[in-house]
């Protein structure tokens, strides 16, 4: 029993991820639509439920395509490195006790480590692809992303500060009294804001900008590269999502219902914010976007870590 | 860390809120004067906070640092040298066009380097002191970055730095494997080394000399010495020549009065051949330069030669004879660079030797300063350099080592005949086309500096024994 | 767990030597963070995980960042490589590497004197960590900024783009 | 945890070193001449970890934490002057530049 219990867990996560991701498609798509009063897609199967397999299949049977001119090997690389980090970013996360891949002492640092790893599908793919709107997604987003990253992590160092730990597991544990977000509400906006910037989500959403650079870095992919990018990208949200969760909002922390079921609920909450974001707020230029980042989120970020480890160094709670 | 530990940190503190100070005022309004005023008077408020950080010495502030008359004295040598060369600069930086602002802001950061260097006791100090230094002057370097040389010279420092700082530090590594502890002062602690040990600690010292060899840029680690001197602004020329390595020596001294480093063992035989080979091969290549600049550099490799000739026979004249002949030398470098840098133009240097042919009748006080400084490098009296070179002799006699003894005369007499070429040159007939350039303003604060600077290095010529009496008194603590 | 080491250890030297040897620039800097991620592994074994995760957070995301930004900002394509094979001179590898392995068997020689025990490997947490760099090491934190300070307005200057009138 | 033959580690980061070196000395291109900078930076960390380990110190990862810093100041400011070398010079080669001679 105890011996393929790592290997049920493993399997579940990466399920019950790539899951998730392909049934967010559907709800972004079907929420959108509510919003902007319309129906969505409610043709394939109930409420358009099967739209995704349907998707899927077409993306499966599109011919693969690599363009001449691109660099090959780097080409093929850049969508596997994005499935990559954002499913290994997955092991950290405690769903619920005894649900999770692994518990590790630098948890936290282990999933920023793979977000910054994850720049480099981005990057590599706008510059294998040789051409210019590629190349201009590419640095963009390279840019984007080293600065966002820089207070991403300085944005939970405040948690980090409270727990006590790098630990995800121990993070939760330290919320039973209050959760994060009170205490930490700077971290959580700033980490919020990191966030949408590091999945490219509107109003982040510059490296791949429709109306600018026509999709930017993945302009030259398709089939099965280019969905990967694409349910990368939706994995990404639900990563972002349950990393909120675990960070501020006491993890699997609740009253009544199972745990599991508490973490699932919170993070759905956080998924719908995500695409609400998408639905309201228009994108910033690149340079007022560079601005935000290092004149008002980092000083932010800063000023939430000074005082939170005064208060901790005063009071020392 | 308390606050009794802060006040001997004074001139530190003093420096950086300059530092800090000087980088929000150019945030805020950009202004040369401004900047040059308040950079002037970071120095002068940092020197002056030596007096009040010199009781209770010495003190060991953290395992990283150290302040004990030694350093104090190194400090000031370190701070009054950087002060110079932020005098000379205000003129050359008057034409440059673009931000002034930042030099200054890196002068002070590469000055912090060196005197962090100069106070550190432990692996990290130096090493964070070396590199603060390093990372300061590759920007210094390219300062005026459009014209192509300046490049030339940051990359050509910037590759070659970085890789002395990587032996220097996996030196560092293995001497620390072996030790078990990156604190100079507990280095000597007598542990019985196993054959292993001993073979890992000699590999390690020898990548830690190669780091320190390039920084002094000895043969064989000299190679971006002409093209750095000749390719970085005259400003910053002299402060390469003087800050960084006097901070370098101080630290040299610190490291090995703990790690022995015996006589006859082979890497002071390395050590020996190093020095044998600076003196001959610096003096050798001088003579064949037709650039000013550059022959300055290959002198400074001779002279840091010579200094380790003192620094090889290690006995109770070593530490200030060394010193003695360090102050004399950055004194000499301040004055003839500071020359070189009140005549030239940031986009073209006064720098050939033919440019300085009838310097005399053209621009008469600064040849004559020149010439002083050329006296000195060149040992002759009445000046500093004839005593300092002396007190070196005397260390290697009292050591009894003959071959480094002969190199430095065979040296000394090579050099004394280039550094007159260019002496001669400067007063001999100007050619009737060479009148084109126009006599640079000598502002008065360069111009006093330049007086004070020469009185100095004749009193220490004739008058040497009260800083001889202060050397003894500071190295005394040392070791 | 011993064989994870040598693993490590294996890919981290291939990858190193073909950081050096690739003609196109992107590739070796892909070959880099290979070769960064297993040193990480390395770290992590020898009992320093705070430095493995920092390993990959800033060595290979972000310095390596800052590398490939440069490509793409000089946009150095295909055409560079053919440049490169013309500067990829064989004769100049032959005796270069020869010296090099010389010094490199002379350090190996050194090296395998110390201590040939395989030493039980404590590990040395985060929290160790940060409480001697904010204890004993405090200044060098401090200093750390001011290297960072020159490091930034170095590259502000040298970085900045607009051509500056030379004045007369 | 598991033993570690640190003197393999050792090993494995003098050959690093060396091959760091050779980089630098072979390679014109003044990008991949940084990168071997950075294999060298790399291996001297490599062994204040083991020297770290031996001890069971935590002075060797703060050395390592202080050889980072080093390596992002020095980074950029090497790739600010390959962009005005590129933009001076046309070239990303070192021997291209050669003004300064004596």
């Amino acid at each position: 029993m105890s011996a393929w219990l790592p290997w049920l867990n493993i399997f579940g996560v990466l399920f019950g991820a790539l899951t998730t991701a392909a049934m967010l498609i559907w709800v972004e798509r079907r929420l959108l639509a509510v919003w902007q009063d319309r129906y969505g897609p409610n043709r394939v199967g109930p409420f358009g439920l099967l739209q995704v397999v349907a998707d899927v299949i077409k993306i499966f049977t599109k011919e693969d395509w690599i363009p001449p001119f691109a660099d090959k090997p780097v080409f093929i690389l850049a969508p596997a490195v994005v499935m990559t980090t954002v499913l290994m970013s997955f092991a950290v996360i405690p769903f619920a006790p005894g649900i999770g891949v692994v518990d590790f002492n630098i948890g936290l640092l282990f999933f920023l480590a793979m977000s910054s790893l994850s720049v480099y599908s981005v990057m590599l793919a706008g510059w294998s692809s040789n051409s210019k709107y590629s190349l201009l997604g590419g640095m963009r987003s390279a840019a984007q992303m080293l600065s966002y990253e820089v207070f991403m992590g300085l944005s939970l160092a405040g948690v980090v500060v409270m727990a006590g730990s790098f630990s995800l597991r121990d993070i939760v544990e330290a919320q039973r009294n209050v959760w994060f977000f009170i205490p930490q509400f700077l971290g959580l906006v700033t980490f919020l804001m990191a966030g949408l910037a590091e999945t490219h989500r509107l109003p982040f959403d510059l490296p791949e900008a429709e109306s600018e650079l026509i999709a930017g870095y993945h302009s030259e992919y398709s089939g099965m590269k280019f969905g990967m990018f694409f349910v990368g990208e939706y994995l990404g949200i639900a990563l972002i999502s349950s990393f909120i969760v675990t960070m501020f909002f006491g993890g699997w922390l609740g009253p009544f219902l199972p745990p599991f079921v508490w973490f699932g609920l919170k993070t759905s909450v956080f998924v719908a914010l995500f695409i609400l974001l998408r639905a309201s707020l228009p994108r910033p230029r690149f340079d007022q976007l560079m601005a935000f980042a290092w004149k008002a989120m980092l000083p932010l970020t800063l000023l939430n870590l000074v005082v939170t480890g005064g208060l901790v160094l005063a009071f020392g709670f | 860390m308390t606050l009794q530990d802060l006040r001997p940190l004074l001139p530190l503190l003093v420096l950086s809120a300059a530092i800090v100070t000087v980088m929000l005022v150019i945030a805020f309004k950009r202004d040369h004067r401004l900047t040059f005023a308040l950079t002037l008077i970071g120095l002068v408020l940092s020197l002056a906070a030596l007096p009040l950080a010199s009781s209770g010495l010495p003190r060991t502030v953290t395992p990283l640092v150290v302040i004990d008359g030694f350093a104090l004295f190194y400090i000031a040598l370190v701070l009054a040298a950087s002060l110079v060369v932020v005098i000379f600069s205000f003129s050359y930086l008057e034409k440059v066009a673009g931000n002034r602002e930042e030099y200054y802001l890196l002068m002070m950061l590469a000055t912090l380097g060196a005197v962090v260097l100069v106070v550190s006791n432990h692996f990290v100090s130096f090493f964070i002191g070396l590199e603060t230094l390093s990372i300061s002057l590759y920007t210094l370097i390219a300062y005026t970055r459009f014209e192509r040389q300046r490049i030339e010279a940051a990359i050509k420092y910037l590759v070659l730095a970085a890789a002395a700082s990587s032996f220097l530090l996996f030196g560092m590594a293995l001497a620390y494997l072996v030790y078990g502890t990156m604190q100079f002062d507990q280095m000597s602690s007598p542990s019985n080394f196993s054959a292993a040990d001993s073979a890992l600690l000699t590999v390690g010292l020898a990548m830690l000399m190669v780091g320190i060899g390039f920084k002094l840029a000895l043969v064989p680690f000299h190679m971006w010495a002409p093209d750095v001197y000749q390719g970085a602004p005259a400003p910053v020329t002299a402060f390469v020549a003087t800050v960084s390595k006097g901070g370098i020596i101080a630290l040299m001294l610190r490291l090995f009065a703990f790690v022995p480093l015996t006589l006859g063992s082979n890497l002071w035989n390395v050590f020996a051949l190093i020095a044998i080979l600076s003196m001959l091969a610096g003096n050798v290549l001088a003579v064949v330069q037709s650039n000013v600049k550059r022959i300055l550099a290959y002198s400074s490799i001779a002279h840091f030669g010579y200094l380790l000739v003192a620094f090889l026979a290690s006995n109770a004249l070593s530490i200030s004879s060394m010193t003695f002949y360090l102050v004399v030398y950055i004194i000499t470098s301040l004055i003839a660079f500071g020359v070189i840098t009140v005549l030239s133009h940031p986009q073209k240097e006064f720098e050939e030797l033919e440019d300085y042919r009838g310097l005399f009748r053209q621009q008469r006080r600064p040849a004559i300063f020149l010439g002083l400084a050329l006296l000195s490098l060149a040992s002759l009296p009445p000046t500093g350099g004839l005593v300092g070179k002396i007190f070196l002799a005397a260390a290697g006699v009292e050591s009894s080592l003959w071959l480094l003894l002969a190199a430095l005369v065979i040296g000394s007499v090579i050099g004394v005949f280039y550094y007159l070429r260019v002496a001669i040159t400067i007063f001999r007939q100007p050619e009737e086309e060479s009148a084109v350039w126009t006599a640079p303003r000598l502002t008065p604060l360069a111009e006093v500096t330049l007086v004070l600077l020469s009185l100095g290095l004749i009193i220490l010529g004739i008058f040497p024994a009260p800083l001889i009496n202060l050397i003894e008194a500071v190295a005394a603590r040392l070791g | 767990m011993v064989w994870l080491f040598y693993l490590a250890a294996a890919v981290a030297l291939f990858c190193t030597v073909m950081v050096i040897t690739r003609l196109n620039a992107v590739h070796a800097l892909l070959y880099m963070v290979m070769a960064l991620l297993s040193l990480a592994l390395i770290f992590f074994l020898l009992g320093a995980p705070f430095i493995a995760a920092l390993e990959v957070i800033v060595y290979a995301g972000a310095i390596m960042v800052l590398f490939v930004f440069v490509i793409m900002m000089l946009n150095i394509g295909p055409q560079s490589v053919d440049q490169e094979r013309r500067w990829f001179n064989l004769s100049t590898w032959r005796g270069l590497v020869f010296i090099a392995g010389i010094l490199l068997i002379e350090l190996i020689i050194a090296l395998r004197l110390g201590f040939p025990e395989p030493l039980d490997v404590t590990e040395v947490t985060p929290h160790q960590v940060s409480l001697s760099l904010f204890g004993p090491y405090l200044l060098g934190v401090e200093l750390a900024s001011m290297l960072l300070l020159a490091g930034l307005v170095g590259a502000y200057h040298l970085g900045r783009r607009e051509q500056e009138r030379p004045k007369k | 945890m598991t033993a570690i033959p640190l003197n393999h580690a050792l090993i494995l980061s003098a050959m690093l070193f060396t091959v760091g070196l050779v980089g630098l000395l072979v390679r014109r291109n003044i990008f991949f001449m940084l990168m071997s900078i950075e294999i060298m930076l790399n291996a001297a960390g490599l062994a204040f970890i083991v020297a770290g380990t031996r001890w069971g110190q935590p002075d060797g990862q703060v050395m390592f934490l202080f050889i980072l810093a080093l390596a992002a100041a020095e980074v950029s400011i090497g790739l600010a002057l390959i962009l005005r070398l590129y933009q001076q010079f046309k070239t990303m080669d070192v021997d291209a530049a050669h003004e300064l001679q004596g």
